[in-house]
C-alpha cells in the first residue's frame, strides 16, 4: 500500500513540478523518485509482517507475488521515463504531464496487481487504461496517433463494460468484493450460474487487454499508430500488468480452474502465439510487427496458465524476460526512428555499420524474443514447456516449439536488414540515455538469463 | 425494498440488465457516429450500473452502491478522455464517423 | 586444472580478440586457440584418470540446473578436435583480409567456445544451450562475411538458421519431457531413467530431428551445400569441420544412450537412411560445377557413413565413426582449404574455369592430391582406418549394409578423382597460379601430417576413446 | 638383425621416392634416376639375401612392427611375412624392378618431370613389396591400394593430356571396384576367423567345421578384389587404357608386377580357396573366358602397346584358368615368365616407340629388324617365349597350364589352346608389322632411325636371357618351384610323370603355336598385308578391333545412367527437396499475407469478433460436457 500511495504522491509531484518551471529536472527527479520507491517496495519484500495483514478494509493484499510484480513494473516505468526525457524534448511543455500519465499508468498497475478487492481492481484497470487512452491518442496533430487513440479508447472502454459486467455477476453472487471472501467462497458453495459467466466475462476482459486472439484486432493498429514512447508502453508494462492480473484473477476467482476452461486457456493461446507469429512475418511496419510478436508472446505466457500451482514464479520470469527484451528494442526503435515518418523496416538498414552497438541490442532482444539461449527468453520458454510438458499439455508445447520457429523468421528479418543492407544514411550521434536504457535493459536480460535463479527464486 | 426484488425475482432484474447491456453492445457494434457508439457504450455501462443496484438491495449490501459510484465516476473520465480524442480526431478528419478511420490496418 | 580451462580460455579469448582491435586480432585469436591446443593435451597428459577433469557445480535450482562438464575419452577425442582445428582454420585465414576482422575472429573463438562446451557438458540444459549457441556465430559469419550474391546467401543462411533451429527445439522438448521424468538434466540421472518403449521412441525422433537437420542425414541435408557454398572458407570449415561433429557426437552420447531400446527397434531405417545418405551425397557430387558445393555433399556422403556407424550400435561402430569425425574434420578442412588457396588466385569456385594449375605449381599439387586421397580413404590415411572400422560394423549387421556403403569406395574415388582431373590437371592454364605461400603450405602440411601419422599409428586416439564408448555401450545395452 | 633388414628391404624404395619427391628437381636427372634404381636394387639384394637364407633353413620369417588397426575381435599389426611365396614375389619385383628403374633413366631423360617419375616407379616398388609381404590382409590391402594408386599417378605421368588423365582415373576406379570386394571378404574372414593373419587363418582353417557358404561368400568377394587388380573379366577393360603411362610403367606395373597381385593374393589365401569349390571353378571359367576374349581382341589392334596389353590380359586369364584348377605352383611358375618375356616385350616396344619418337602405330613402322638389330633380338626371343615355342620359358609354364587343363576339363583345354594359337599369332603378326618388311613411316623418321641407347638394351639383354632360359626354375623332371612352394600351399600338387599323354599334349600345343605363327607369317609377309585404317574396318572385324564394344556398353549401362541420375538430384530433386522445407516458410508467409486482409482497421470488425469470441467461449464452456 505503502508503495501505491508513494507513486500517486510522485505523479502529483510531476503535476505540480510544472507549476514551479521544474521541467529540466523532471525526468532525473522522477527516475530518483521511482528508484527510492523501487527501494521502499523492495525492502517490503523482505518484511514478511506485512504480508496478509490487512490493511484499509483489505482494499490492498501485499504479498511476495504483488510486491515482486510491482518491483517489476517500477522498473520498466524507470526506463521508460529515462526515455521520455528525450522522446518528448520537442513537447517540453508538456513534459510534466507526460511523466505523471506514466506514474499514474504506475500507480494503477500496482492497484491492479496488489488488489484485494475488486473494486480495487477496477478501479487500477481503469487508471491503467485511462492513462493509455491520453497516452496513445498524444500526438494531437497527427491522424496515425488519434486513430489509435480512438480505436483504443471505443475497444478498451467496451472491454472495461465487459469487466465491469462480469464484476457485477460475481458480486450478486458473492455478495462481496472482497477476494479473500470469494476465494473461500467459490471453492464451497453452490454457486448460481452468473458467476461462472462473470468469472468469464472478466476473464474475457483481461484477454483483452493482454491481446490474447481473438480480442487481439486493437493491437497492431494501436501499436502502429501510438507515438514510439506509448508503443514502447503498451508492449511492456501494460502487457505485463494485464498477464500478471490475469493470473491473480484465475487464482482467487476459481481456485481449480475447470478443465473445460483450461482448454479454452490452451486453445486461445495456440490460436495467440499462431495468429501473431503468421501476421507478423508479412509486416514491414516494425511497430506492427512486435505488436503481432507481442500477441504471439501473450499466447505463450497464457501458456503457462495451464499449470496454476507454478505458474506464478513462470510468469513472473517470462514477463521480466519478455519485457526487458521489449524495452531495449524500443530504446533502439525509437531511436533510430525518432525523426522518420514511419517505422518501416527499411529505416533499420544498415544499422550494424552504422551503429553497431545499437544493432548489437537489437539483435540480442531480438534473439531473447525468439528464445535463443544465454538470452532470458530461452529459459523463460524452456521452464515454460517444462511446465506445460508436466501438467500433460504436450501438443500446447509442440504448438509452441513450432511457433517459436516461425517467430524466428521475422526476428530474423530485422536483424538480416540491419546486418547486410546498406544504410540510407551517415552514422549519427546517440543521445547517451537510450544507449544507457537498452544497456541496462539487455543486460539485465542476460543476466536473469545467466541466473535464473535471481527470479525464479523469488516467489519461492 | 427486497420483496419487491423477491417477488420480481432476480433473474428478471438480471435478464433486464442483460437485455440494455446487449442493446449497448449492439449499438457499439453497427452504429459509426462516434458520439452514438459512446452513448451506447454509456448504456452498458449503466445496464450493470442497475444490476448493481439490484443486487446490492437483493443481497441487502450496501457494497454494491458503492461500486456503481466508483463506476459512474470512472465511466465520466472515460468519457471526457473519449471526448477529447473525438475532437482533435474531428479537427484532423473533419468528420465523426468511425468507418472512417481505416488507416491502420494489414 | 579442469576442462573449465579450455572454455574460459577460448572465452576470455574471443573477448580479448574483440578488444585488441582489427590489426591484432587474427593474431591473437591464433594466440588464444594454440594456447587451448596446449592445454587440452597438457590436461590430456596430466591426469591418470580422465574423470578428474570433470567439473561439476551448482547453477539453477529450479529447475535444476547444474554446470556438469564430463570428461572423457570420447568427449577430450572431439574437445582435442576443436581446439586442434581451431588455430588450423584460424591460421588458414591469415591470407585473408576481412572488414571488422575484430569481430571475425572473436565470433570464430566464440563458436569454438560454444562447441568445446557442447562436447563436454553432461547435463541436457547445459549441452542445449551450448548446442544452440553455436549456431549463432556462424550465422553470422556466413550472413555478413560470405560471399556470392547477398539475397541468395541471406536466403541460404536464414534457412540454415532456422532449420536447425526447429531441429533442436524439438530436442528441447525431448529435454523437457525428460526432466519431468528424472527431475534432473544430468547426463547419469538420464542415462539411469527407466522408459518405456513409446517413450523413448519420442524422445528419440525428437533428438533426431535435431541431429539429423545437422549432421545432416537426407533428407534434411538441403541447407548444407547452399550454406557451404555461400559462407566464407573459414565458416564452412567450422562447420564441415567441427559443426557437423556436434550432432554424430551427440547421437553417441544423447540419443542412443538414452533411447536404447528405440534405436534397435528402428536401427535398419536409420542405417538404411544414412546409407541412402552416402549413395545420394556420392552421385549428387558426381556433376556439381562448384568446387565446395562438391566437397559439401562430398561431406554428406561421409557423415552418412559415420552416422551409419553410431547406429549399428556395436562397439565398431562407434569408434569408426569416432575415428572417421576425427579424419573427416581434418582432411574436409584441408580440402575446404585447398579450395580456397584456388579462390585466392583464380577468384572462381566453378571447376570449369580451373584446370591445368599442377605445371604451375607441383607442391600445391602433391598436397591438394594426398588431400583428396585421404578424402576417399586411401589405406595409410587416417580416414581409411575409420572407414574400414565403420564398414566393418556395418557387415556385423547385414552384409548389404556394407555392400551400399561401401560404394563409397567407388563413387568416392569417381567424384574425387574427377574433381581434382578437372581442377588441376590438363593443359597448364593462361592464368597464373602462384605458388603456395609459408603460410598456407604450412597448415596444409600439419593436416596431412596429422592424417598420415594416425593413418598408420592410430592407436592414441583408440586407447584415448574406446573405454568411454565401451562405457557408452553398456547403458546401451543395461 | 633380421628386422632390421627386412624393413631396410621395405622403406629403401621409399627412400628413394621421398628424396626424389623432396629433392628430385634439385639434382641432375642422372642423380635422380640412379638414386632410384639403386634403392630398388638394395631391396632386391637383400631379397636374394633372405631368399637364400630361406632357402637353407626353410623357416618363414615374420615380424610385427606396431598396433594398427583394432576392431571388437581382433587387433591387428603392422606386421610383415617372409615366407616361400613372398620372397619368390619379391625377387622378380625388385628384380624386374630394379631393371626397368635402369631403363628409364635412358628412357625418360628427355621428360622435365623425371624426378617424379622416379618417385612415383620407387613408390610403387614400395607398395609392391608392402603388398607382397604383409602379414595379414590389411596390410596387403594397403599395398593393394598403394600400387593402385602408383598406377593411378603413372599412368597420368602426361597429366596435360585429358584422355590420359581419364584412363587413369578408370583404372583407379575399377580396381576400387575390385576393391570393395577384396574389402568384403576381410570383413567376412575377420568375422569369421577373428584375425586376417595368414598363418593364423589357415590354422583356424585347417580346423575345419566352417560353413562353406560363408567360405564361398568371402572367397568370391576376395576373387572380386583378384579380377579389379589382375583385370579379368568383367573388369578389364582399364588396363589396356592403362598403356597412355610411359613404356616402362606398363612393363613394370601393367604387365609383370601389379597385375599379377590378383594372382599373389589367391595363391596367399589357397588354403581358403581349396576349400570352395564352385568358387574355383567361377576362376577357373572366369580365366579361360578372360583369356580367349582379350587374345581375339589382340588379333587385330594395331596400337603395338595395345597389343600386348591384351596379351597380358589374355595370360593373366590362363594364369587364373591354372589357380581355378587348384594349380598354384602352375600359376606362380606362369606368373615368373610371363614377368620375364612380358617386361621384355614391353621394354622393347618401349625402344622401338623410342626410336620412333613416340610412334605407336604398328601401320607406320616396318623394317625395323636392320636399324635396331638388339631390340629385334631381344623381341624376337620373347615372342618366342610367349608363342610357346620350344625350349623357352613360355613353353614350359603354358604347356603346365594346358596340361593341367586338360587334366580337369577339355572344354577349358580347348579355350585355352585357342587363346593361345591367337597368342602366337598376334604376337607374330606384331613382329613382322614392326621389324619386317619395309619402313612405313616418314622419311623424317626413317632418318633419325637408331638402335636404343645401352641403358636401354641392357636390360632388354637381360630379360631376354631370363625369357628362354627362365623356364628352367620348373622343367618336367626338375620341379624346383614346386618343391619351394610347397610349404605355403595346402594341397600338394601331383607330379606329372612325362608319359606319351604329356609329350602328345606338348606336341599339340606346340604344334598350335607354330600354326599360329605361320598363319601370321602367311598373311604378313607371304601377303605383306598391312592393317587398313580404322574408317576402313569392317563386319567383325571392326566389332574386336573396337574391343567388342565393352567400353561403349559400360558407358550406357553405368556411366550414362550414373551421371543423368547426377544431374537429375542435382537440378531437380535437389532444388524438390530444398523447396519443401521452404515451402513451410512460403505457407506461412502465404498465410500472412492472406491474413493481412482480415484486419480491415475497422472497428466495428474488431468488435464483432470480439462478441464472437464471447460468445463462443461461453457456448463452448456450456455445451461441452
Amino acid at each position: 500500500m505503502n508503495t501505491l500511495i508513494a507513486i500517486s504522491g510522485l505523479g502529483v509531484f510531476c503535476l505540480i513540478a510544472e507549476i514551479f518551471n521544474l521541467r529540466k529536472l523532471l525526468v532525473p527527479v522522477t527516475i530518483l523518485g521511482l528508484l527510492v520507491i523501487l527501494g521502499l517496495t523492495i525492502s517490503e519484500f523482505n518484511t514478511p509482517e506485512l504480508f496478509n495483514n490487512p490493511m484499509y478494509n483489505n482494499m490492498i493484499v501485499v504479498s511476495k507475488f504483488s510486491v515482486a510484480f510491482s518491483s517489476l513494473f517500477i522498473i520498466l516505468t524507470i526506463f521508460l521515463v529515462a526515455l521520455s526525457g528525450d522522446f518528448y524534448k520537442e513537447h517540453l511543455t508538456k513534459i510534466s504531464d507526460f511523466i505523471a500519465i506514466k506514474i499514474f499508468l504506475l500507480a494503477g498497475a500496482v492497484a491492479m496487481i496488489s488488489f484485494g478487492n475488486l473494486s480495487m481492481f477496477f478501479l487500477g484497470i481503469e487508471v491503467l487504461s485511462i492513462s493509455l487512452y491520453i497516452l496513445a491518442g498524444s500526438k494531437r496533430l497527427d491522424l496515425k496517433s488519434n486513430e489509435a487513440g480512438m480505436k483504443y479508447f471505443l475497444m478498451g472502454s467496451f472491454a472495461s463494460g465487459i469487466i465491469l459486467f462480469g464484476i457485477c455477476l460475481i458480486y450478486g453472487a458473492m455478495t462481496s468484493f472482497d477476494v479473500e471472501y470469494i476465494k473461500s467462497l467459490s471453492r464451497s458453495a453452490e454457486l448460481p450460474i452468473w458467476y461462472t459467466i462473470g468469472v468469464i466475462l472478466l476473464l474475457i476482459g483481461m484477454l483483452f487487454k493482454i491481446a490474447a486472439v481473438p480480442f487481439h484486432f486493437w493491437a497492431p493498429d494501436v501499436y502502429e499508430g501510438s507515438p514510439s514512447m506509448t508503443t514502447a508502453t503498451m508492449s511492456t508494462l501494460a502487457k505485463v500488468v494485464a498477464m500478471a492480473t490475469l493470473f491473480k484473477l484465475l487464482d482467487v476467482l476459481n481456485a481449480d480452474i475447470d478443465y473445460k476452461f483450461q482448454i479454452v486457456l490452451a486453445i486461445v493461446s495456440v490460436l495467440s502465439m499462431t495468429v501473431g507469429n503468421i501476421m507478423a512475418l508479412r509486416q514491414n511496419n516494425v511497430k506492427r510487427m512486435l505488436a503481432f510478436s507481442g500477441i504471439s508472446h501473450a499466447g505463450f505466457m497464457l501458456m503457462a496458465l495451464l499449470s496454476m500451482a507454478t505458474a506464478a514464479s513462470t510468469l513472473l520470469y517470462y514477463t521480466a524476460a519478455y519485457a526487458l527484451a521489449g524495452i531495449a528494442s524500443f530504446a533502439v526503435i525509437i531511436y533510430v526512428t525518432r525523426d522518420k515518418e514511419n517505422e518501416d523496416i527499411v529505416n533499420f538498414n544498415g544499422l550494424g555499420k552504422t551503429n553497431p552497438l545499437m544493432a548489437a541490442i537489437l539483435t540480442a532482444s531480438l534473439l531473447s524474443m525468439a528464445g535463443i539461449p544465454i538470452f532470458s527468453g530461452f529459459f523463460a520458454k524452456f521452464i515454460l514447456f517444462t511446465q506445460t510438458i508436466t501438467t500433460g499439455y504436450l501438443v500446447v508445447v509442440i504448438a509452441a516449439v513450432i511457433n517459436s520457429i516461425i517467430s524466428v523468421g521475422y526476428y530474423f528479418k530485422l536483424i538480416l536488414a540491419m546486418y547486410t543492407k546498406e544504410a540510407a544514411e551517415d552514422k549519427k550521434a546517440v543521445p547517451f540515455v537510450y544507449h544507457a536504457v537498452a544497456v541496462v535493459a539487455i543486460l539485465l536480460n542476460i543476466v536473469i538469463g545467466i541466473y535464473p535463479s535471481l527470479v525464479m527464486n523469488l516467489l519461492n | 425494498m427486497n420483496n419487491v426484488i423477491n417477488e420480481i425475482g432476480i433473474e428478471n432484474y438480471i435478464f433486464l440488465a442483460s437485455l440494455l447491456f446487449c442493446i449497448g453492445v449492439f449499438g457499439v457494434l453497427y452504429r459509426r457516429n462516434a458520439i452514438i457508439v459512446f452513448m451506447s457504450i454509456e448504456i452498458m455501462l449503466n445496464a450493470v450500473n442497475l444490476l448493481f443496484v439490484a443486487f446490492s438491495t437483493f443481497r441487502q449490501d450496501a457494497e454494491g452502491q458503492v461500486f456503481v459510484f466508483f463506476s459512474m465516476a470512472v465511466a465520466a473520465a472515460e468519457v471526457a478522455v473519449g471526448l477529447a480524442i473525438l475532437v482533435s480526431v474531428y479537427r484532423n478528419v473533419g468528420s465523426i464517423d468511425i468507418a472512417n478511420l481505416k488507416n491502420l490496418k494489414g | 586444472m579442469d576442462v573449465t580451462t579450455i572454455l574460459l580460455l577460448l572465452l576470455v579469448g574471443a573477448l580479448v580478440t574483440y578488444f585488441s582491435g582489427d590489426k591484432l586480432a587474427s593474431k591473437v585469436a591464433l594466440v588464444f586457440s594454440l594456447g587451448t591446443m596446449a592445454v587440452t593435451l597438457y590436461l590430456l597428459n596430466s591426469s591418470a584418470q580422465l574423470s578428474d577433469l570433470s567439473f561439476y557445480a551448482n547453477w539453477i535450482d529450479a529447475p535444476k540446473v547444474a554446470l556438469a562438464f564430463k570428461a572423457d575419452g570420447l568427449s577430450l577425442a572431439m574437445v582435442l578436435l576443436t581446439t586442434a582445428l581451431t588455430p588450423l582454420i584460424i591460421f588458414s585465414s591469415f591470407g585473408n583480409s576481412f572488414n571488422n576482422s575484430k569481430n571475425f575472429y572473436a565470433l570464430v573463438l566464440f563458436m569454438a567456445f560454444a562447441m568445446t562446451g557442447t562436447f563436454l557438458a553432461a547435463d541436457g540444459l547445459l549441452y542445449y544451450i551450448f548446442w544452440e549457441l553455436a549456431l549463432i556465430p556462424i550465422y553470422f559469419i556466413a550472413l555478413i562475411w560470405g560471399n556470392g550474391d547477398a539475397e541468395d546467401r541471406k536466403k541460404a543462411v536464414v534457412k540454415f538458421f532456422i532449420y536447425t533451429l526447429a531441429g533442436s527445439l524439438f530436442m528441447l522438448i525431448g529435454f523437457a519431457y525428460l526432466y519431468t521424468k528424472a527431475d534432473s538434466f544430468l547426463l547419469e540421472d538420464l542415462y539411469k531413467l527407466n522408459l518405456s518403449a513409446t517413450e523413448q521412441c519420442y524422445i528419440f525422433f525428437a533428438f533426431f530431428l535435431a541431429y539429423a537437420i545437422k549432421i545432416p542425414i537426407i533428407p534434411f541435408h538441403t541447407w548444407q551445400a547452399k550454406v557451404y557454398q555461400k559462407a566464407p572458407t573459414v565458416g564452412t570449415m567450422l562447420l564441415s569441420g567441427i559443426m557437423l561433429k556436434m550432432g554424430l557426437y551427440s547421437v553417441i552420447r544423447w540419443q542412443l544412450p538414452i533411447a536404447p531400446l528405440a534405436a534397435k527397434t528402428y536401427m535398419p531405417v536409420l542405417i538404411g537412411l544414412s546409407i541412402a545418405g552416402v549413395i545420394y551425397g556420392s552421385i549428387v557430387a558426381l556433376r556439381q560445377k562448384d568446387l565446395k558445393k562438391l566437397l559439401a555433399y562430398s561431406s554428406l556422403a561421409h557423415v552418412g557413413l559415420i552416422a551409419a556407424g553410431c547406429y549399428t550400435l556395436t562397439i565398431d561402430g562407434l569408434r569408426g565413426a569416432v575415428l572417421q569425425m576425427i579424419a573427416h574434420g581434418f582432411v574436409i578442412v584441408g580440402l575446404f582449404f585447398a579450395a580456397e588457396i584456388i579462390y585466392r588466385r583464380y577468384e572462381t569456385r566453378t571447376i570449369a574455369e580451373m584446370g591445368g594449375i599442377r605445371a604451375q605449381t607441383p607442391r600445391f599439387t602433391s598436397m591438394f592430391m594426398i588431400l583428396v586421397l585421404a578424402s576417399v580413404a586411401l589405406p595409410g590415411t587416417f580416414n581409411f582406418v575409420g572407414e574400414f572400422t565403420v564398414l566393418y560394423s556395418l557387415i556385423q549387421i547385414n552384409i548389404w549394409f556394407v555392400i551400399l556403403g561401401g560404394t563409397t569406395i567407388i563413387l568416392g574415388g569417381y567424384y574425387m578423382l574427377k574433381m581434382f582431373q578437372n581442377t588441376m590437371l590438363g593443359e597448364t592454364n593462361t592464368k597464373v597460379f602462384a605458388d603456395v605461400t609459408t603460410n598456407e603450405a604450412i597448415t596444409l602440411v600439419v593436416i596431412i601430417g596429422f592424417l598420415l601419422f594416425f593413418g598408420l599409428y592410430p592407436k592414441p586416439i583408440v586407447d584415448l576413446v574406446t573405454p568411454s564408448l565401451h562405457q557408452i555401450l553398456e547403458t546401451i545395452n543395461r | 638383425m633380421d628386422k632390421t633388414l627386412a624393413l631396410v628391404l621395405l622403406l629403401s624404395p621409399f627412400a628413394g621416392f621421398l628424396f626424389n619427391v623432396f629433392f628430385g628437381k634439385k639434382v641432375s636427372k642422372g642423380i635422380s634416376g640412379a638414386i632410384g634404381t639403386i634403392t630398388v636394387l638394395v631391396s632386391f639384394l637383400l631379397s636374394i639375401c633372405f631368399f637364400a637364407q630361406l632357402n637353407q633353413n626353410g623357416k618363414p620369417f615374420e615380424i610385427s612392427l606396431f598396433d594398427w588397426i583394432s576392431v571388437h575381435n581382433f587387433k591387428l599389426d603392422f606386421g610383415l611375412l617372409l615366407d616361400q611365396l613372398s620372397l619368390l614375389w619379391l625377387l622378380f619385383v625388385t628384380g624386374i624392378g630394379s631393371l626397368i628403374h635402369l631403363y628409364s633413366i635412358s628412357y625418360m631423360h628427355d621428360d622435365e618431370n623425371m624426378h617424379k617419375f622416379f618417385a612415383y616407379l620407387n613408390l610403387f616398388v614400395f607398395f609392391m613389396i608392402t603388398l607382397v609381404i604383409g602379414s595379414n590382409l590389411l596390410v596387403m590391402f594397403i599395398g593393394w591400394e598403394g600400387v593402385g594408386l602408383c598406377s593411378y599417378l603413372l599412368i597420368g605421368f602426361w597429366y596435360k593430356n585429358q584422355s590420359y588423365n581419364d584412363a587413369a582415373k578408370k583404372a583407379f576406379i575399377m580396381n576400387r571396384i575390385g576393391d570393395l570386394g577384396f574389402l568384403i571378404g576381410i570383413f567376412i574372414l575377420g568375422m569369421m576367423f577373428s584375425t586376417l593373419n595368414f598363418v593364423e587363418m589357415k590354422q583356424a582353417l585347417s580346423a575345419g567345421n566352417e560353413n562353406t557358404l560363408i567360405l564361398g561368400a568371402a572367397a568370391l568377394a576376395l576373387f572380386i578384389g583378384a579380377c579389379g587388380k589382375s583385370a579379368q573379366l568383367p573388369l578389364y577393360t582399364w588396363l589396356p587404357d592403362a598403356m597412355a603411362g610411359p613404356t616402362p610403367v606398363s612393363a613394370l606395373i601393367h604387365a609383370a608386377t601389379m597385375v599379377t597381385a590378383g594372382i599373389f593374393m589367391v595363391t596367399r589365401m589357397n588354403f581358403l580357396f581349396d576349400l570352395t569349390p564352385y568358387i574355383q571353378n567361377i576362376i577357373a571359367i572366369v580365366g579361360a573366358a578372360t583369356a580367349l576374349v582379350a587374345a581375339s581382341i589382340g588379333l587385330l589392334q594395331n596400337d603395338i602397346k595395345k597389343v600386348l596389353a591384351y596379351s597380358t590380359v589374355s595370360q593373366l586369364g590362363l594364369m587364373f584358368l591354372a589357380l581355378g584348377l587348384g594349380a598354384y605352383n602352375v600359376a606362380v611358375f606362369h606368373v615368373i615368365t610371363h614377368a620375364f618375356f612380358k617386361a621384355c616385350l614391353f621394354l622393347g616396344s618401349g625402344s622401338v616407340i623410342h626410336g620412333l619418337h613416340g610412334e605407336q602405330d604398328m601401320r607406320k613402322m616396318g623394317g625395323l629388324r636392320k636399324a635396331m638389330p638388339i631390340t629385334f633380338w631381344t623381341m624376337m626371343i620373347s615372342t618366342l617365349a610367349i608363342a610357346g615355342i620350344f625350349p623357352f620359358a613360355g613353353f614350359w609354364s603354358k604347356d603346365e597350364i594346358l596340361m593341367v587343363a586338360f587334366e580337369h576339363n577339355k572344354v577349358l583345354w580347348v579355350v585355352a589352346s585357342i587363346a593361345s594359337i591367337m597368342t602366337a599369332f598376334y604376337m607374330f603378326r606384331l613382329m613382322y608389322l614392326t621389324f619386317f618388311k619395309d619402313f612405313r613411316g616418314t622419311e623424317e623418321q626413317k632418318h633419325h632411325l637408331h638402335e636404343s641407347p645401352s641403358l636401354i638394351t641392357i636390360p632388354l639383354v637381360i630379360l631376354a636371357v631370363l625369357a628362354a632360359i627362365g623356364g628352367a626354375i620348373n622343367l618336367p623332371g626338375n620341379t624346383w618351384l614346386n618343391y619351394f612352394l610347397e610349404p605355403v600351399l595346402v594341397t600338394k600338387h601331383e607330379e606329372h610323370t612325362l608319359g606319351a599323354h604329356e609329350y602328345m599334349l606338348m606336341g599339340i600345343a606346340l604344334a598350335g603355336a607354330v600354326f599360329g605363327i605361320l598363319w601370321a607369317y602367311s598373311k604378313y609377309i607371304k601377303q605383306a598385308f598391312v592393317p587398313k585404317e580404322d574408317a576402313e574396318i569392317v563386319g567383325f572385324s571392326k566389332t574386336i578391333y573396337n574391343k567388342y564394344y565393352v567400353d561403349e556398353f559400360y558407358t550406357f549401362l553405368i556411366v550414362r545412367p550414373l551421371n543423368s541420375l547426377s544431374n537429375f538430384f542435382r537440378t531437380t530433386l535437389e532444388p524438390a527437396l530444398g523447396k519443401v522445407v521452404f515451402s513451410f516458410g512460403t505457407v506461412a508467409n502465404g498465410i500472412g499475407t492472406q491474413g493481412k486482409k482480415l484486419q480491415t482497421g475497422s472497428v466495428g470488425l474488431y468488435l464483432f469478433a470480439f462478441v464472437i469470441g464471447i460468445g463462443a467461449i461461453i457456448t463452448y464452456l456450456f455445451i461441452a460436457k
